[in-house]
């Protein structure tokens, strides 16, 4: 029988590895995995790779991880924020590496990870500075610049209900990132506010398919409540 | 002459947003539009956190933290409203289905360039979030914004020295003083407050201005 | 007030012009919008191309569509089925143009389309006479063939049910090519089973938000049974 | 010299599907081994167009024609099962996620290049469907056939002369004769049917072959 249901935080994260890519879901604080983030702080892996569309704020989450010097690059959109202080020290102390990609390009390299694609040309970027070096090309009388694929060994995401194969429904515009992020790592692990029985989410609604997940680990429903 | 105030502008921009339209309202002072849409018109808000059909902020007591805009402040979802993930909601602004986007920008150039995300400050930390995608993936791209810095130096410019969000992507800019058209035939004027000249204009803004003033 | 719900079949595609390229949602008979056919049939136009992962079966459908001789070219997967014979018979006359694309390139290249992207690299084809003249490129160690998007002027599609604004859901596997058809095409026309009112449909599990969606008709419901 | 019949290929496959594996059966042939996957494995079935957790062929009256397989064929959904679109569905396939497919072949090369979708023969229409996609994307793909075909030529080769559908994609071929692995190393005999050779098996095929064989 496959039962994906990790009993605890601290064993659906226990082969996270130093050097490791993991993608962490959010849009500020909504979808963002805490309990996860929490786990990997107690577990110990340094020198990760953040993949995730900000660079933390407060002393939570991206940020706590940041602070605890676990962090050698975050790929993001956004990492300038209000309360984004430990990202901005690091950074300035040339500590934390950025790679800066525009919000859309970040979420097609996702999904070009996801779906197995080379590259993708796209358009957003085309001009700037985030396109300086990279090829580019004229389609069809538009501009395009040729991105790549963003991988990563991990995907840690929040979802509101799961089930033992995997499935995933989320809550809202806590959905953003999590189901393109669990397509596009090689080990895809999903804290949710419930675990339910086999066949309890209805199949026309289960937005990310058990395939993309590997673990899933029940925390106290409300986090983001607490966190905000 | 009597400059706009940021509800003035709101307002104005509001006006031009037709019936049906689908629209994405940038971080800050473009949010403000929400405010002044006419209750009588089926007018789509998208947010690129994944919502289409968003509404008013809520009450204090109903402010849900799985309920946000892009700038992170609580809002609604309209009854006929949805939710999807981030890879659908930017193919909805890159695939050209937003109908207008309306912007912030540190710049604006008279054939459309635009400068919104970097000050480029060799200490600056740069974000750039969904700018570059509103810019190149709307149909048309509103730009509202105080036509001077508070330094005094024209927003509306021959060419941009901010580094760029977009190239020619900008359609028409409204300012606190004026409307401008702007795209491959230059920038043109087509409103200004009581008061405004031309001249003024030209005199404010050091750049090649043509008249083309719209019915009121 | 914002109302995508057309009154009738005829209607829904008036707008239809002799040279349009059409999406036609469907895998068999499930998903294939049989009624909204018969319009088109109705309506006149020809000189069509057809983009569908089939290219007609029986005497219905896009098979009645090449039958009354409305068609120029099929963009699609599988031509060949057990009664494809009004296209195999058109085919081989040198009446009707084939252009046949790998299911999962189709798949891709209409999403390109939907999502505003220039072109992809897919691994899908490489070294094979469907990749022959396009241009490869290795990545990674992994070969991949340029494939560009896949617009059209129209999509019909069929969904379970809909509102005024267009929003839609489906059924089972009658979902297939419609969501990502209703992306690519520039005027997207859903039938469905059911009209429902404005907030009907929960905003979690709604499949197509409206924005991609132009118009809504109501045919009478259980038609894929009648049809099989 | 036994050969295995269909049913008893469809067992043989089916007794190298592990636990938890999600596995696309191709059309045909392959479609047989879901009746031999074991009953105590949670085995995860995904058809192309876009169901997962697909269970068996229902009783006559809950046929449901929105619910088949890409053969067309009426089937089931299981308890945890789910629907999605075509774009999802082939990104599932594309993207590495399937573990194992099951396809029928017209030819293998012994370095595991694949021939299934066409003869060929210059009137004939060809037909792709998502082999294509298949060949490519999942981390393994099965063949199973019949060694011969029935004009006696071996359908395992040392390089297929009918246009191919995936190059150095299959990993094991399942015959009614014998299973070999096929890669990079060549071709290896990994198990024959009782009264077997690898001489034998060497002169219908006519090509080189090692043997490999498995522990029984």
């Amino acid at each position: 029988m496959i039962d994906k249901i990790s009993p605890s935080l601290r064993q659906a994260v226990a082969d996270l590895h130093d050097g490791a890519s993991i993608m962490i879901s959010g849009f500020g604080d909504a979808g963002a995995p805490h309990e996860l983030m929490e786990a990997v702080i107690a577990h110990g892996a340094s020198d990760l790779t953040i993949i995730s569309n900000n660079a933390g704020a407060g002393e939570s989450g991206i940020a706590a991880l940041i602070k605890a010097n676990r962090v050698r690059k975050v790929i993001c959109s956004f990492p300038r924020q209000a309360a984004s202080h430990h990202f901005d020290a690091r950074y300035r102390a040339g500590e934390v590496e950025l790679e800066l990609v525009p919000q859309g390009n970040l979420a097609a390299r996702i999904q070009a990870a996801g779906s197995g694609l080379g590259a993708i040309f796209t358009p957003t970027g085309y001009g700037t500075l985030l396109a300086q070096g990279k090829e580019t090309r004229e389609i069809d009388g538009r501009n395009y610049v040729l991105e790549y694929p963003i991988h990563a060994d991990f995907a840690l995401i929040k979802a509101r209900a799961g089930d033992r194969w995997g499935n995933l429904v989320y809550r809202k515009v806590a959905r953003n990132f999590g189901p393109i992020m669990a397509m596009a790592a090689k080990t895809t692990i999903a804290q949710v506010a419930e675990v339910v029985e086999l066949g309890a989410l209805d199949p026309e609604t289960v937005v990310t398919p058990g395939i993309f997940v590997n673990r899933v680990v029940q925390v106290a429903p409300l986090s983001v409540a607490a966190a905000a | 002459m009597q400059r706009m105030n940021r509800e003035e502008m709101a307002a104005r921009v509001a006006r031009d947003i037709p019936e049906g339209a689908y629209v994405n309202l940038g971080i800050g002072l473009p949010t403000m539009v929400a405010n002044f849409l006419p209750q009588e018109r089926d007018i789509f808000l998208q947010s690129e956190n994944g919502l289409l059909g968003m509404g008013p902020a809520p009450a204090e007591e109903d402010v849900d933290w799985e309920l946000i805009n892009a700038g992170k402040q609580p809002v609604t979802l309209l009854a006929g409203g949805s939710f999807f993930h981030h890879g659908d909601s930017f193919s909805m602004m890159r695939g050209g289905h937003i109908d207008i986007c309306v912007l912030g920008a540190f710049q604006v150039s008279v054939n459309g360039d635009l400068a919104n995300w970097h000050t480029g400050a060799p200490d600056a930390i740069p974000a750039v979030g969904g700018a570059m995608d509103l810019a190149v993936g709307a149909k048309q791209v509103f730009v509202m914004m105080d036509l001077m810095t508070k330094r005094g130096q024209s927003k509306l410019v021959a060419q941009c020295s901010y580094p760029l969000t977009g190239l020619s992507c900008v359609s028409r800019v409204y300012t606190d003083v004026a409307v401008f058209d702007v795209g491959p035939a230059g920038a043109h004027v087509v409103e200004m407050v009581p008061g405004m000249t031309i001249d003024q204009l030209r005199d404010m803004t050091g750049v090649d201005l043509q008249l083309a003033l719209e019915g009121v």
